[in-house]
Order: structure tokens, then C-alpha cells, then sequence
């Protein structure tokens, strides 16, 4: 497995497009546990950052997560825009300067961006945040290598985990224990970014 | 004469621009900027307002920002992070007494770290 | 259902409105009403209008009044007299963080006691 | 010294003429530690107060106090008009039912003005606002009596020593150390308040 920059641009549509069918579902995961703007806040961004990429000349995929990064920060609004912002900026800078990322350079990018939502969110697992995927996603990577099926199951698995726990960080955290039964926002739509990932590496 | 400057960062616009005008009554010369809403003035907040206010207040006698609630401070760590500037600060305390009591220390000539402290002390 | 009531008194009425429209994203049948500047809305508080906010929000379970200011403290404790109403409530805390919490708690169907005992643990 | 409603009527009347020419000055007592409002306060408070009371047929002293007590809670808008209102609506209160208040019935009704504004603003002598003022004129008047010159200089130099104080009530507090050299905005209304009044017994 290999990613260059015209692939990489790739998984941004892809999940942009995900993000975009999904945006009311979005937004209603975050109403009963939040202020209901996930879905608005996630499409307003990645619509952005695709027509910003799309546009583009790159000649690393660290351009383009830059990029990326710079427009979800502007453009989102929300607590999600400053995380996924951090994530793919210190993917760009874990990956800087390499045109065609490797399995474990890729990987490495995944770990910095996991780091930077980490120190961002000051959030830690089972804290019912987007680190509930992002987290066990990257760990699932760094065992099994890139198999899309595998990263698409384990990605959905984390993400339907979070119904069951209680909100520490973040909006939802207002609610403690009645935010239980409810899945996290920014884990579904982290989920729509690694589904978008296993179906661009899949060659879908 | 210089001041420290503030930052006022709310999800709302109208939060912001309240608070503004409510210290304004009382302290007219300390450089103070709102960074409220989205960029499209929707409720959320905006890094590139927050990154702007900075550079406006900024008389390089440091500055304090304060914000409402939880997502509003991820943006502003990371405008103070992109602004590259010394003596840049987010503050823990409410945005609407804080601001002010920081307000009136800054009117009266105290510097960043004096302005912060009485600021924590209040709460 | 009824809830436990919200005031917002603030100098100015930005403020309140602001608090008001961050809250209504994420709670919206909580009863909550604005008593923002003087009778010409300037900045200042009204006693008269904190008086039908505290009647309109009065479900019967109890109202928590939030105040910026000290001297909304004293009108805010005039019209808590003058309503003769019992559990209306002036609390100590940050206007915007705490009615935040306030709104979220009574929005769960909290009791009065329940909901500013949360508030105060939040700060 | 007795007082009817007639000469409460009076005594309001002349308060509101003296914060109307010194309206400016209370407001720029107010400006340097406070929010500069004072004036304006006071000037909407006691023109209102004035109007209402001029057009009403009242029984007794107390309920001319009582309709300035309720103008001034309504129109004042800061922490004069919870003060004032407070004093004037437990003056009405004190002073209940008799149609003509003789030297100790008014005073008593004074004293429990001055316990309510301390209520009121939980302040207390040497805080730096209008308690500094009616505190020792209330005790001058239970040591001497109704004596027109001598009230007025006691307001006055009570006023003028609120000077040298440092507030740790109202809005000056937050100024602190700064808000000495400043007589306080409340302390100067509460003289022309004792000015009127020595005016009125006085029979000027
Ligand atoms: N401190 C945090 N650490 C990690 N993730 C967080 C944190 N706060 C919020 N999130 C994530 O952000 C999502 C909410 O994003 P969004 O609705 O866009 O922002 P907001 O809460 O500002 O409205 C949550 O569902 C959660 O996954
Ligand atoms: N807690 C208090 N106790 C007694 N008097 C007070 C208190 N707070 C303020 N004051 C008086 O009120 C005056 C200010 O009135 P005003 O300017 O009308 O109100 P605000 O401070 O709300 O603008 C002060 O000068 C002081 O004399
Ligand atoms: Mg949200
Ligand atoms: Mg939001
Ligand atoms: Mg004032
Ligand atoms: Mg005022």
C-alpha cells in the first residue's frame, strides 16, 4: 500500500462525500447530547477543504493534509474543527517533505494525528470522544497492517462503542450519565473518515 | 500610553459584543476586540476572528483572552499557538466578570502577569 | 412537563440575549427569559422587567436567577422580595458558564435544589 | 419640626431641583471609578419621582415615601435605585399611618432608611459609598435634633471625607487603592438628599 498525493486527495472526497449524505444523521447524534450542529459544522469543512484540495497542485500528501487542516480550522466552527484541524496538520508534519507515504510512514501520520487530538481535546479513551476511534483504529493499524475490510470493522466497532459511555469531555459532558445510549458525533463522523480511507485504499 | 489587551471569545456575538459594551462604560482606553460567532456569524467560533482580535489588541504588553465554554478554547490554543506571539494567554475564569475585573486592572496600568492574578484571585 | 425557571439579568440586554440563544442550541424547553439593560434598554437592570421574567418562567418547580453584576444583585433581590413567590433563587455564578450548567440540569427535569447544587459544584 | 405630606412632597421636590444642577457633577464623581451613570441615574429617578408625586393627593408622609420608594426601584437602573428605593420604602414602612411625623417619629423613620440601604448593599461606614453619609447624619440628628445648619454640615463633611476612602462596595471597589482622592458618586447625592431636607425644615 502506498499513498501519494492524488490519493490522499482522494480520501478527503470520499469522505466528504460520506460526510455530506450524512450530515443530518450528524447533526442528530449531537442534538440530544449537544447543540446540534455536527452535521453542519463537519459538511461546511470537508465541502471547503475538498473544493480547497481539489483545486490544488500537491506534490506530497503532507500539502495536501496541510491544506486540509487549515481550512476545517477556519471553516468548522465547532469543537471538531480545531481536532480534526490538529489531526490532519500534524499528519502533514509527521509526513512532511515524502512523496509517496509508505504502510508504516502512513501510520506514523495516523499516530501524530491521533497525538494531536489528544493533547487538543485533553481527552484520553472512554472519555466518549472521537479518540474512542481514532485511538483503537490506529492501534488496529499498527497490528494489522492496511486491510480496508478489517480497518472498516474495527472503525465501526469503536464507533458503536461509544453508546455506551459516559461523556467526560466536550459538549456532551454536561449531560454525565444521561449521555449514555447515545453515540458519539465526532466518533461517527471519525468513522466516515476511516470508511472513506479502507474504500480508497480497497480501490473502490 | 500602552495596555494590556483583551480577547472576548464566545460562541455567541452578542455575548461578546455585551460584554464589550459593558466594560466600555468603565474603561475606555484598554484595547479590547470581540471574536464572537462563527465566520458566518453563526453560533460557534472562529480561529481566524480569534487570530485577528489578537494582532488588533496587541500594544506588546501581552494579552488575555477569555472564552465561554470548552470548544471556544480549543480555537483560541490554537490561534495563540499560530500566532506565534510572546505573552499570549487564555485565561480560566468567566468571560463576563473576568473580562471586566481584567478590564479595569489593565485601565489602571497593571502589567500581564499583575492583570491575570487579580483576575484568578476574584474567583 | 414543567422545569425549573431561568433568569438572565444582565447590564446588558447582548448579554442576555447571548446566553439565552447559546443555551436554546442544546435545551430548548427549559423556560428561560431575558431581563437585560434599563426600561430604555440601556446598560443597567430593570427591576420591573426582572419581575415578569420571574413570573414568566415560574413553572411552579422554582426559578434560578443569574446576575452579572453587583449592583443586578440588588434589584434581582428587590423582585425576588416583591414576588412573594417562594424558591426564586439568586445564585452566585458566572452568568454565561453557569446558566449553561443550570439549563442543561434543569432540561433533565432537575429539582431547583438539584440544579443549583450542580451549578455550584461547576465552579 | 413636624412633617406632613405637604413638606415631604417638598423635600423631594427639592432633591430632584439639586440632582438636576448637579446632575454633570454626579455623573463625572462617578466616571473616573465608576461606570459615569450616576447622574443620569438619579436625574431619571428623582424626575419621575417628582412628577408622580406632585400629581398625588396623599394621607400621609409615608405614602409619599412609599410612591418615591416604588419610582425610584423602577426608573433609577444601577445600585442607587435598589438604595435609595430601599431607604424611602422602609421610611414609608417606619412612618406608617401618621399623618403629621414629629422630630423622633421622622427620625426613626431615617434610621430604618439607613438600615435598609445597609441591608440592602450588605456595605457598612468606611466602605466608600452612600452609608458614609447617612450613617453619621442619622446619629447627628438622634444627638441633635432638627438644626438646619448643622445638618448640612455634617452631610457635607461626610460626604467630603469619602474622599480619603478606599471602596470595597460597588463599582468603585474594583478600582481598589485607585478609587481614593474621589468623593463617591452616591455619597454626593445622599448630601443633596440631607441639603434638601435642611432646606425644607429650614423653611427656605
Ligand atoms: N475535548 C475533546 N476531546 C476530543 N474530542 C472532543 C472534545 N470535545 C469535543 N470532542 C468531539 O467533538 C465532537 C463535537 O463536535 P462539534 O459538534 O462540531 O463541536 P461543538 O461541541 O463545539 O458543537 C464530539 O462529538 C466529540 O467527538
Ligand atoms: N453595596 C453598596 N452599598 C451601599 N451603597 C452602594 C453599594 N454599591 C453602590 N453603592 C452606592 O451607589 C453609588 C453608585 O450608584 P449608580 O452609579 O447609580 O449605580 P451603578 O454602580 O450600578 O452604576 C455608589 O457611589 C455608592 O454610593
Ligand atoms: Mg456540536
Ligand atoms: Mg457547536
Ligand atoms: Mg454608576
Ligand atoms: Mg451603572
Amino acid at each position: 500500500m502506498e499513498i501519494n498525493a492524488t490519493l490522499a486527495v482522494q480520501w478527503i472526497e470520499k469522505t466528504n462525500e460520506k460526510i455530506q449524505e450524512n450530515k443530518e444523521y450528524l447533526t442528530s447524534l449531537d442534538r440530544p447530547i449537544g447543540d446540534g450542529d455536527h452535521g453542519l459544522n463537519m459538511s461546511r469543512g470537508f465541502k471547503e477543504a475538498v473544493e480547497k484540495v481539489k483545486a490544488g497542485n500537491y506534490p506530497t500528501p503532507a500539502d495536501v493534509f496541510k491544506d486540509v487542516a487549515m481550512t476545517l480550522v477556519s471553516k468548522v466552527g465547532g469543537a471538531s474543527g480545531p481536532l480534526f484541524g490538529t489531526a490532519f496538520l500534524k499528519m502533514s508534519v509527521a509526513t512532511a517533505g515524502q512523496q509517496v507515504l509508505n504502510e508504516s510512514a502512513f501510520v506514523k501520520g495516523l499516530e501524530a494525528a491521533l497525538d494531536g487530538i489528544k493533547q487538543r481535546g485533553k481527552a484520553t479513551t472512554g472519555e466518549k470522544t472521537m479518540v474512542d476511534v481514532w485511538e483503537p483504529v490506529v492501534e488496529w493499524l499498527q497490528d494489522n497492517g492496511f486491510e480496508p475490510e478489517g480497518l472498516l470493522a474495527e472503525a465501526e466497532g469503536a464507533m458503536n462503542a461509544t453508546k455506551n459511555l459516559t461523556a467526560t469531555k466536550g459538549r456532551a459532558a454536561y449531560f454525565k450519565e444521561k449521555s449514555v445510549g447515545h453515540i458519539d458525533a465526532g466518533a461517527a463522523s471519525s468513522y466516515y473518515v476511516f470508511a472513506a480511507l479502507a474504500e480508497v485504499l480497497g480501490g473502490k | 500610553m500602552t495596555y494590556v489587551g483583551l480577547v472576548l471569545i464566545s460562541h455567541s456575538s452578542k455575548i461578546a459584543e455585551g460584554v464589550k459594551e459593558l466594560i466600555r462604560q468603565v474603561v475606555k482606553d484598554v484595547p479590547i476586540e470581540t471574536a464572537g460567532g462563527t465566520e458566518e456569524n453563526g453560533i460557534g467560533t472562529s480561529i481566524d476572528k480569534i487570530q485577528a482580535a489578537i494582532s488588533k489588541v496587541d500594544q506588546g504588553r501581552g494579552v488575555l483572552l477569555f472564552y465561554d465554554l470548552g470548544s471556544a478554547k480549543m480555537n483560541a490554543e490554537m490561534a495563540i499557538e499560530m500566532s506565534g506571539l510572546e505573552n499570549v494567554r487564555l485565561i480560566e475564569a468567566p468571560i463576563v466578570e473576568g473580562a471586566y475585573v481584567a478590564a479595569v486592572e489593565a485601565g489602571m496600568g497593571k502589567e500581564l502577569d499583575e492583570v491575570e492574578k487579580r483576575v484568578k484571585a476574584s474567583f
